[in-house]
């Protein structure tokens, strides 16, 4: 058995030596888009680049919405055996970067003019010194309430302009033996609805002081409190099951009106299409109440590795097609996210995917793209995580009052520094 | 010169010494039988033969080659164990030829030998069978059976019937006697059973502690023990060992038991050996073997010195073929063997005659005997 | 029980005859020789890597190893941690849960793995059938059965909506949700995978006691309840030592039971010390700290397993 | 040694105490094994059920309309990750990396077991602890340096093949999985052979010793065929084990042609923001499992026979 293995190996590996001489056709991809609608979507650049010539090497780990794709990474690094490009979010593309294992795709960016296409919030990841060192596919953007109309309907609501609105507006759900407010009692989706939250409670400027540039003063200010004591009135509207809930259950309890709304990032709009509701007729997509105008966002890199020689050919050809107008277009229809350039036509896309695209054109200009702190956009993972434990210990009650939790960010955020 | 030769030989185990400086010979053709209490040494000394335990120092000669350094399987061995040790995943047959398939020897002759050796054993029926499917006996036949198929220079037995019942013990001793007086092979035999030794051997080795008490033949060794420990050890009954001084004077020597509530029975030494005389009324331990106190009647004629004494019976055991009478001397039960039919009750006083020639006499302070 | 030893020998014969000498000496080394490349292989990929990971904790390494010694700050930081109990720091939660999930698990299996065990072991009918039932959940990656636990003891899904649909309206049961409980579901899940494979251990050593000795002390006027508690119990007792020291990796390695059953917990209230380590290393990109957590960990098993295999493995008079 | 069901006091006429006890005891494992099979049915029912009635549906309840689609979408068709041709495929990569790793590491721990306890060396016990104390070091803390040590071996490899043209299977994901797995189930490996043969007759290891077999021909002629229940039951525990990892191998063989089923079925249950197929998971959990199941059930009567033969005295 082990003979037959090893001889079948070297057998392999010789062949693979044999083709050495000249170019590798081939991407090896590492990421965790590995459900049906993703893969769907990644298909999409695995076929352009096969048209192109190019094999594609499937790297899947998925898990803990990529934790374990980020492990598995980590030790292809230490091994040494780089993929051609991983999935990656925010703050790790620039690790790797700083840790001198990623490429340099600048000669394709000023080709292609990545830079004048791509927000410039979003380059703060994708260049490193001064180098493009990832190529982004997506922006998702994590400020949205996602609304059961026929729910909706019944109870006679509008769209909540302000948060006040919100309240009301769950108010009547609560009313009329509706769930009013759907949550994954997860950290990461309890963090998220708190970064929309902060962002309504404090506005755009507050937003970036305090969970971009981690300014104390913010974190620690009345803001702060009052985002927290918002955060607990939100939670009150919530079911007593919320704890641990997946967040495509929650996403399944709007859609089946058992509960009237969501605050969740725009992928929640993939389970939607899953069950064949339209936006508009079926659901609602609105901006999270008081946030209109800003987009909180996170987004998807395909961070590009230093890979030797013979294989940089098959890269560029990977960075090209992932920013290419019909790719960007195609993926982010099925995704449900909006594209990485601004300049791509919103034609295929529907109601909320038009609505996306031109919120992010609007933020990017007026400079009220933020990084999301819980989706690690906002600042280093050590810190995004501090965050996310204070805000889900203050959601269960380990932390009792916004006085404690703005402390506890505060020690937190100063700790993981 | 002898064929087994055992010169010094020590072992030590950490700090503690296993065997303290054996000294042994065997002849061609003789049976050696190593008997000893547990934990005397016995099976670490055969052991060291086999060459599965190593040695400290000293020598192992086996046909006037040194084999302290051969691999077991070098030496020209055969060893039967106390477990029997059979292979259980192999057949008979299979364990009968392990060792010569070991040594490369063509299947042909492997079966020609397995044969041989099961038509000597009768297990001719059993050799497609499994080990556990064996009885006790049957096993160790097998067992011997792999031996003998060997042909070696030396066998060795460890306790080779203690797995046994009573009467296949006795059955199997017979056998291994006959095969050892048919086949002429030279035999290392361990044991603590001392009926064993006796009845098997032409050379005993009393063991006690990692030492030789005494080596000798199995009369000398019943006979002429040479210290306390040898002379309790063997022979069953055991021998009576009785506290007594040394009474008399000059020429004539005598032994003066202690008896409870009567004056001490003093019996007349005719030719005492010459030690003794150091010995005067001093405590020694007199040595006497049942089958020396016996009825007037029953005693040995032609024995040159037979003294009477009358004794009080407290026990009589009728066991067929004699009958035992215990009584008191010296402050311990005194065993001795009288005629099936001899008439007697306990309770009562009745005269015992002391086959004196072959009382043994002992210094209670060396334990050895006063020779 | 006597062994064949490969001491090395002291006769004058030594080095008489070179050849046969070497020859033997190479004899003598086999068995090293053998044992060699596990050895070594043990040596370096265990302990060579947790002397690497002692290292790490001393260092300032963050997403990737860095070499320069910075000091125990990582320590500092797990010290000060061990204090905050209100609200709890994520490090007290794992200690305290580790507390409570390690005696658990390991008093539960033990104890239900016995008991099921002296029930199996009465002659029972279908034992063929039984046995495989209570041993597969060891068979099935947490992965997938961590979900058909987490729907199982969902209040809104499982067993207390069924209860509720068949009418006992007043069944209440959502420890899962629960940041004080939630632990307390990661044992029920924990005893569920494990327990049968210490029934089958138990079992073994049910079938391998001596007939006899039953037989005398029943003789002998003991109850069943004295018979199991007199003799069969302690004479199982190697059983239980093996048993604890399977319990004791599977409770430390922990992992993905957590996180397949709780995702952390309400506010991270199930966390394991497996958790904290693999977070902090991996997910924080802290990597001192979940060195050092590491090395607390191994710390504390050392001071558990130790004494139990010294006790065990010191030579026994012969 | 059943003690309980001895019909020791048998009363005349009515229910007796033994039907009594033979009653509650049966109820007893019944109950619990109920507990032990609720998950399983869960998944079961699941796998049976289309989506629609996961989502409104009592997930305890029985399929309305049972359908095999999700058994037949997991075996063939779902995605792992680009590539949709379901979960068959990864039987190959988990069992060319499982055999091998099973085989080499009960084989070494047999090999040390028996010289561990019948060629015993001074300091033997220290190196039995020293190697079962191994099987606690947590795996998350030996990913990287492992993960380093295999990249240079994989270089090395190349090197090795430009040199000689072959490379020994270095750098071959297959091939480091095998490793890793090898040296990490040392332990329990060296453990349960180490105590089997404790119990072992030392007396057969002379008796072949005197009939002339060298030291591997008594492993091979009267160890190992006398080694058969702790074979089994190491097999067993060594597969079940390294079936089930996840965190090696998706660290060190997450590609297509390399991947296991446990990376392969983690890809499939496993997902970020996508929809959730709970049918096809339980469906593909259940079929990822078959090789474990099979082995449980099939090897379960050995597997206690083989702990009773002492695999797990001391």
């Amino acid at each position: 058995m082990l003979r037959k293995l090893l001889i079948g190996t070297a057998l392999g590996s010789g062949l693979a030596f044999a083709a050495h001489a000249q170019d590798v056709k081939e991407v090896e991809m590492l990421h965790w888009w590995t459900s049906g609608g993703e893969a769907a979507a990644l298909n999409v650049l695995k076929e352009d680049l096969a048209k192109q010539g190019f094999a594609w090497k499937d790297v899947p780990v998925a898990g803990g919405g990529g934790d374990a794709a980020m492990t598995a990474l980590k030790a292809m690094v230490a091994a040494g055996n780089y993929p051609t490009a991983s999935q990656m979010l925010g703050y790790t593309v620039l690790d790797y970067a700083a840790a001198g294992v990623m490429g340099d795709l600048t000669e394709t960016a000023v080709k292609e003019g990545w830079d004048k296409s791509v927000p410039t919030a979003l380059q703060k990841f994708s260049v490193y010194d001064g180098k493009w060192v990832a190529a982004p596919v997506n922006v998702h953007s994590v400020n949205w309430l996602w609304i059961n109309k026929a729910v909706m309907d019944k109870i006679g609501g509008t769209e909540p302009k302000t948060f006040d609105d919100f309240i009301a507006l769950l108010d009547k759900a609560k009313a009329a033996g509706v769930i009013p407010l759907a949550l994954g009692g997860q950290n990461w989706q309890e963090a998220t609805m708190f970064d929309s939250v902060v962002l309504s409670t404090g506005g755009p400027e507050f937003y970036k002081k305090a969970f971009n540039d981690l300014d104390e003063e913010q974190l620690k200010s009345d803001t702060m409190k009052k985002s927290f004591d918002n955060l607990a009135k939100l939670v009150t509207y919530v079911d007593p099951n919320f704890s641990g809930r997946d967040w495509n259950l929650a996403t399944a309890m709007v859609i089946k009106g058992d509960a009237l709304v969501q605050v969740m990032g725009d992928w929640a709009k993939g389970e939607f299409n899953a069950a064949k509701k339209t936006p508009g007729t079926d659901f609602l997509c609105y901006r999270f109440p008081g946030t209109d105008g800003s987009v909180v966002y996170n987004s998807d890199m395909f961070g590009m590795f230093d890979v030797p020689e013979d294989r940089k050919a098959a890269q560029v050809a990977l960075a090209t097609a992932t920013l290419s107008k019909s790719f960007q277009s195609a993926f982010n229809v099925v995704k449900g996210s909006v594209p990485a350039r601004t300049d791509v036509p919103d034609t295929d896309f529907d109601a909320c995917g038009k609505k996306g695209i031109a919120d992010l054109k609007a933020a990017n200009e007026g400079g009220t793209l933020f990084g999301s702190l819980a989706q690690g956009y906002g600042a280093p993972p050590a810190v995004a995580n501090a965050y996310k434990d204070v805000v889900s210990k203050f959601v269960h009650g380990q932390i009792k009052t916004s006085d404690e939790a703005v402390t506890q960010l505060v020690n937190a955020i100063e700790d993981a520094k | 010169m002898a064929f087994l030769e055992i010169d010094g030989l020590r072992k030590q185990f950490g700090s503690v010494e296993i065997l303290k400086g054996i000294d042994l010979d065997l002849e061609k053709g003789g049976f050696l039988v190593l008997v000893g209490p547990s934990g005397c040494g016995k099976s670490t000394l055969l052991n060291t033969i086999a060459g599965l335990e190593t040695i400290t120092e000293g020598e192992i000669r086996v046909d006037g080659r040194t084999i302290n350094d051969l691999h077991p399987s070098k030496r020209d061995i055969a060893m039967v164990f106390q477990s029997y040790a059979l292979y259980p995943n192999m057949t008979v047959a299979g364990n009968i030829a392990f060792g010569m398939e070991m040594r490369g020897v063509p299947a042909q002759e492997r079966q020609k030998a397995i044969d041989k050796v099961a038509k000597v054993l009768q297990i001719g029926h059993l050799l497609q069978r499994k080990p556990s499917q064996l009885s006790g006996g049957q096993r160790q036949r097998v067992a011997m059976g792999r031996a003998l198929v060997r042909d070696p220079k030396l066998f060795l037995f460890d306790e080779p019937l203690s797995n046994l019942d009573a009467k296949l013990r006795v059955d199997m001793r017979i056998e291994i006697k006959r095969l050892h007086a048919t086949t002429g092979t030279t035999i290392v035999y361990v044991t603590h059973d001392q009926i064993e030794a006796m009845t098997l051997a032409t050379k005993i080795a009393v063991m006690r502690d990692g030492e030789v008490q005494q080596f000798g033949t199995p009369a000398e060794i019943y006979n002429n023990p040479t210290n306390l420990f040898v002379a309790d050890f063997m022979g069953s009954p055991a021998m009576n060992l009785i506290p007594a001084t040394i009474g008399g004077n000059g020429n004539a020597l005598s032994v003066v038991l202690q008896r409870e509530a009567r004056e001490p029975i003093s019996l007349p030494l005719a030719d005492a050996p010459t030690g003794l005389s150091a010995f005067h009324s001093k405590p020694i331990i007199f040595g006497v073997r049942p089958e020396a106190l016996t009825d007037p009647e029953g005693a040995e004629r032609n024995a040159s010195n037979i003294a009477t004494a009358d004794c009080h019976i407290e026990v009589v055991e009728p066991a067929g073929s004699d009958t035992y009478a215990v009584t008191n001397l010296g402050g311990k039960a005194v065993v001795a063997r009288l005629r099936a039919d001899a008439n007697i009750q306990p309770g009562t006083s009745t005269p015992l005659a002391f086959n004196l020639t072959k009382a043994v006499f002992f210094d209670p302070a060396t334990e050895n005997r006063i020779l | 029980m006597t062994t064949v030893t490969t001491q090395i020998k002291l006769t004058p014969e030594h080095g008489a005859r070179p050849i046969a000498s070497m020859r033997s000496r190479l004899q003598d080394a086999l068995p090293k020789i053998v044992l060699a490349p596990s050895f070594a292989i043990t040596i370096v990929f265990v302990y060579g890597f947790i002397l690497w990971t002692v290292y790490l904790s001393f260092t300032n390494s963050k997403t990737f190893p860095s070499y320069a010694l910075t000091g125990p700050r990582a320590y500092q930081r797990l010290w000060r941690w061990t204090f905050e109990s209100d609200p709890p720091s994520s490090w007290y939660t794992s200690i305290i849960n580790m507390g409570i999930f390690g005696f658990l698990y390991i008093f539960i299996c033990l104890a239900l793995g016995l008991f099921l065990a002296i029930l199996l072991d009465q002659k029972i009918r279908g034992e063929g059938m039984l046995r495989p039932i209570y041993l597969y959940p060891m068979a099935l990656s947490f992965i997938v059965t961590g979900v058909a636990w987490k729907w199982f003891l969902d209040p809104g899904l499982g067993l207390e909506q069924t209860l509720h649909q068949w009418g006992w309206t007043s069944f209440h049961f959502d420890w899962i949700k629960n940041k004080d409980f939630v632990i307390y579901t990661v044992v029920i899940a924990g005893v569920w995978q494990a327990s049968g494979f210490i029934m089958a251990m138990f079992l073994a050593g049910l079938r391998g006691i001596d007939g006899e000795i039953m037989k005398a002390a029943q003789i002998d006027g003991a109850t069943t309840f004295q018979l199991y508690r007199r003799i069969v119990i302690p004479l199982l007792r190697p059983i239980f030592l093996s048993a604890f020291i399977v319990l004791a990796h599977l409770a430390i390695k922990s992992y993905d039971l957590v996180v397949a059953l709780t995702s952390g917990g309400p506010g991270g209230s199930a966390w394991l010390p497996s958790n904290f380590m693999y977070e902090y290393t991996f997910k924080r990109n802290e990597m001192a700290v979940g060195s050092a957590s590491a090395v607390i960990m191994l710390m504390t098993i050392t001071a558990i397993i130790v004494p139990y295999l010294y006790s065990e493995l010191r030579e026994k008079p012969r | 040694m059943s003690v309980i069901a001895t019909p020791a006091r048998q009363s005349t006429g009515g229910i007796s105490a033994r039907t009594v006890n033979r009653i509650v005891i049966y109820g007893l494992l019944a109950l619990f094994a109920l507990f032990y099979l609720m998950p399983l049915f869960v998944m079961l029912v699941t796998s049976f059920k289309t989506m629609d009635e996961i989502q409104n549906g009592n997930m305890l309840a029985l399929p309305q309309a049972p359908t095999f689609e999700p058994w037949l979408k997991a075996w063939g068709e779902t995605c792992v990750g680009l590539t949709c041709a379901g979960i068959k495929g990864y039987f190959w990569n988990s069992i060319k990396m499982v055999v091998p790793a099973v085989l080499i590491s009960t084989l070494l721990g047999a090999l040390n077991g028996y010289v561990l306890t019948k060629w015993r060396f001074r300091g033997h016990t220290l190196v039995f602890g020293l190697m079962l104390f191994a099987c606690f070091i947590p795996f998350q803390s030996v990913l990287l340096p492992m993960a380093t040590i295999l990249g240079s071996l994989g270089r090395f490899g190349v090197t090795l093949r430009n040199a000689t043209g072959f490379s020994f299977g270095l750098g071959n994901p297959t091939v480091n999985l095998v490793f890793v797995h090898v040296v990490y189930g040392l332990g329990f490996t060296t453990l349960f052979f180490r105590n089997y043969y404790e119990a072992f007759p030392t007396e057969l290891v002379k008796a072949a010793q005197v009939d002339g077999a060298s030291f591997f021909q008594i492993f091979r002629r009267i160890m190992l065929p006398n080694s058969m229940p702790i074979f089994v039951v190491t097999v067993i525990y060594q597969f079940t084990n390294i079936w089930n990892d996840f965190l090696f191998a998706s660290a060190y063989a997450g590609t297509g042609d390399a991947m296991p089923m446990t990376v392969a079925l983690n890809n499939v249950v496993n997902t970020s923001t996508g929809v959730v197929e709970y049918n096809v998971n339980m469906a593909a959990a259940m079929i990822a499992a078959l090789p474990t199941l099979l082995v449980y059930v099939v090897a379960g009567r050995y597997f206690v026979r083989g702990l009773m033969a002492g695999a797990v005295k001391g």
